[in-house]
């Protein structure tokens, strides 16, 4: 059984800001069903281009839930630029640390943030740096998509 | 809080009467029964007569017994003595939905330079008969197949495909582990050549296991030293655990009945109770030929770590893929080699019961868990509310 | 009657403070560590806490330390862990007074074609270092030579020989069953790369064992399949004894000054009177280098069983040779190798103690092993009167 911290067992346990902001200003979705592992996070900002709301929905562990949560918290109240410096260990000493082996769960928040930014600025996806989330299944996006369909 | 268990497949609460029989082993009547004196050779006395426990519970003969330290060295002793007795052979044959007992095993011998046939099994989780047997040639050394599978709880029929393979004059090792104290077993009846079983799984201690190995089999000894276990397994024997064995054994065939009623009865409560009350969910593996107290159940678009801490909120202990392979988040290869759908494969969890589980408990469970999936559901972007 | 036990080097008593402390783990906390469960998961970290126990007793680092069935495996783990690091090389050096543990394990692979290098002992038992360093090799893949002697308590210098094996880039292995807990052990200062235990050799219950593997060393299982001590050894945890372990290493650190004066002299008082009162008697072995614990005496023209069972009527439990090679009536492999003369070597007795035993149960011996000696040595065609 994983150590997780009492921070990472309260933002499992009472997840915040969780749901879908309909009238958002970016949004950035990653992993997939396949994986185990997925996040879709959406952010509003205020008129000073301050992060005014952000909400998350994630299928995925533990460690993924709750780096979630602590990156909605974190984020709000930055501004963009500020918002794409957050990096997994941040997310990750928010939360008193992540076992060794669930870090990579706390990189998919600093990816959905940085394609949500990037959705906003109107600029091409970016590559995604860092470790891959998960490669579990080695299939095609397309089988996964069916998947999802024949079984949605 | 004490805890609802329905983990038996992962291990199993030592029987009270399991660890009254193993006590005066400790500190007490600690001798060595290889020793030449009466402190020590009493405790001989007792070894035999749990190998003779044990052989009543299979059916078979007390030098048939082998005591080894637990299910995988019991895999491993069988998977070597039957490949080194046999070193011209080079190819193996096993399933894709072994444990990885057997699973790693075979992969590591197929990297040495074994041909190795994997028999798929198809979305129900039965075996792929007619692939196995077209694959029995000369060069087989040895087939090994799993009683009953620890995620799905599917018995596969070993005893008609040992006949069939010792036809062909090659070696059948079956890893019954989850199979054994849950279902009668008679190996004077069968063609079955080498069975592995594990205390633990059936109210014994951990680190005791079995290894049957039919009289006349060709054997060669995996762990070398010392003459014990008539020079088939070295090692000062674990006498406390080998007497709980031999108790645990007895236990087994009087609670056989119990398990295959009201054990029974409880988990197919459980399991119809669960499907009724959650969307979206539905059983994993062969519901006709299935252990009576395993279920496996997918809940589709929710992940199986994140459902297991919640249920561990309540008290419910249970698994999601085999205790063995969480830890690490891949999904389990049972439940891939059957194409369970992505969506659910991740969201699939195990219950499994064992005589001490209650009435009460069942309906807690049945009580917690749609409240459990839903609220992780809220969560989930792929769930369309 | 209670016995008087001075076997100890064959098993030893489970201490009372490690029976309490494992005796939770069986039918109340007896989850699976490897669970996703707190009632699982909070056993991992009882397992974490005895590996570090251990650590401390081996002055080693937690992450190093692997528990195992027994010392066999340890051993065996060991050895084929060395040769299937460094496939290529094909010589391998050992001593011809090893447990059979390694003896057996050595006469295997020199079969397998493995040429197999076996240092002799003098008289005394003391190793012929120069043949040993002589034969080091490139094509050298593992060296194993013990720290203690189990029959005759020698102590061999396995730090110096560490250090030149190591110098020569090859694995050392010592199989140290008999010396931990009975001398000082520093592995953060040593040179050895794996060390083998046993738990049953100091107040753990049999069927527990250690292998420490040093940072860096490379490494491949012997046992595999599930993920368990880190990929290294499969098989379900098995939490009790793993427990009693740590708490019998914890023991071990406060007895050890107890064991190096008071048993010491217990040991030295047997010894010295026997030798006084039993003429034609002889310590085997090296009595500057010896665990503080053991001695072997030889009595000449008579023979060792018949000796321990005439012990036995008195209930003193003691050994001839390995209680692993008692059983077969062959005169002990380690004794012929030091050249014990056949007169001598087939009357050896071993007594083997422990910090349970007592002045009483030495005077008593003292008094009754005489006329054993006396009475047989009146039946025996060889003895001059
Ligand atoms: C020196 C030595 N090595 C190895 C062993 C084997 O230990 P175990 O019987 O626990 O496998 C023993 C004891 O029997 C021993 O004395
Ligand atoms: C089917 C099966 N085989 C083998 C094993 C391995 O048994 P053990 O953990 O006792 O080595 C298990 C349980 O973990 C199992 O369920
Ligand atoms: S999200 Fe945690 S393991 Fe992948
Ligand atoms: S006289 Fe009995 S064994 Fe030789």
């Amino acid at each position: 059984m994983w150590d997780y911290t009492n921070k990472v067992k309260d933002h499992f346990l009472n997840p915040r800001n969780v749901g879908f902001i309909d009238d958002f200003d970016g949004l950035g979705e990653v992993g997939s069903l396949a994986c185990g592992d997925a996040l879709k996070l959406t952010f509003k900002l205020d008129e000073g281009e301050r992060i005014a709301d952000a909400k998350f929905q994630t299928f995925g562990c533990a460690s993924a839930i709750a780096s979630s949560s602590a990156l909605t918290e974190m984020v709000k109240g930055m501004t963009l630029d500020e918002a794409a410096k957050v990096t997994n260990e941040d997310i990750a000493d928010f939360l008193g640390g992540l076992p060794k082996e669930k870090m990579h769960c706390s990189v998919m928040g600093r990816d959905a943030m940085e394609k949500a930014i990037a959705y906003y600025r109107g600029e091409a996806e970016k590559q995604v740096e860092g470790e891959i989330v998960c490669e579990c299944f080695g299939v095609t996006d397309r089988q996964i998509e069916r998947a999802v369909k024949e079984n949605g | 809080m004490n805890p609802i268990y329905v983990d038996n497949n992962a291990t199993t609460r030592v029987a009270p009467e399991v660890l009254e029989a193993m006590l005066p082993y400790f500190s007490d009547l600690y001798g060595n029964p290889s020793s030449m004196h009466t402190f020590g050779g009493s405790v001989g006395s007792k070894v035999r007569a749990a190998r003779e426990q044990v052989a009543q519970l299979l059916g078979a003969l007390p030098e048939e017994i082998l005591f080894t330290s637990c299910g995988t060295e019991s895999d491993s002793t069988a998977i070597y003595a039957a490949i080194r007795s046999n070193p011209e052979k080079k190819h193996i044959i096993t399933t894709r939905v072994e444990h990885p007992a057997v699973k790693n095993l075979f992969e590591h011998l197929g990297k040495k330079g074994y041909r190795v046939t994997v028999v798929p099994v198809d979305r129900q989780g039965r075996l792929d008969l007619d692939t196995l047997y077209k694959n029995l040639s000369d060069d087989t050394a040895v087939v090994s197949v799993m009683w009953a599978n620890n995620e799905t709880g599917t018995i596969f029929p070993v005893e008609e495909i040992a006949r069939k393979v010792r036809e062909r004059g090659i070696v059948f090792h079956t890893d019954a582990v989850q199979a054994v104290g849950k279902m009668p077993i008679t190996m004077a009846d069968s063609a079955i050549d080498m069975l592995s079983l594990s205390g633990h799984k059936l109210h014994a201690p951990k680190g005791i296991g079995v290894l049957y190995v039919r009289k006349g089999t060709q054997f060669a000894p995996f762990l070398m030293g010392g003459h014990q276990e008539g020079g088939r397994r070295a090692g000062t024997e674990n006498t406390a655990s080998i007497i709980g064995m031999g108790r645990a054994a007895q236990l087994a065939m009087e609670s056989m009945q119990d398990e295959n009623t009201r054990v029974k009865a409880l988990r197919d409560k459980l399991e119809t109770e669960l499907l009724n009350r959650v969307p979206h969910s539905m059983i994993n593996g062969d519901p006709e030929n299935r252990l009576p107290n395993t279920t496996s159940i997918a809940f589709e678009y929710v992940e199986g770590e994140a459902i297991l801490l919640l249920m561990d909120q309540h008290g419910i202990c249970a698994s999601s893929g085999s205790a063995c392979t969480s830890g690490s988040l891949e999904p389990s290869h049972v439940l891939r080699a059957m194409g369970v759908p992505f969506t659910a494969a991740h969201g699939s969890i195990r219950y499994s019961l064992s005589i001490y589980n209650t009435e009460e408990e069942i309906d807690f469970i049945i009580d917690k868990m749609p409240t459990i999936i839903e609220r992780l559901r809220q969560m989930s972007p792929f769930w369309q509310r």
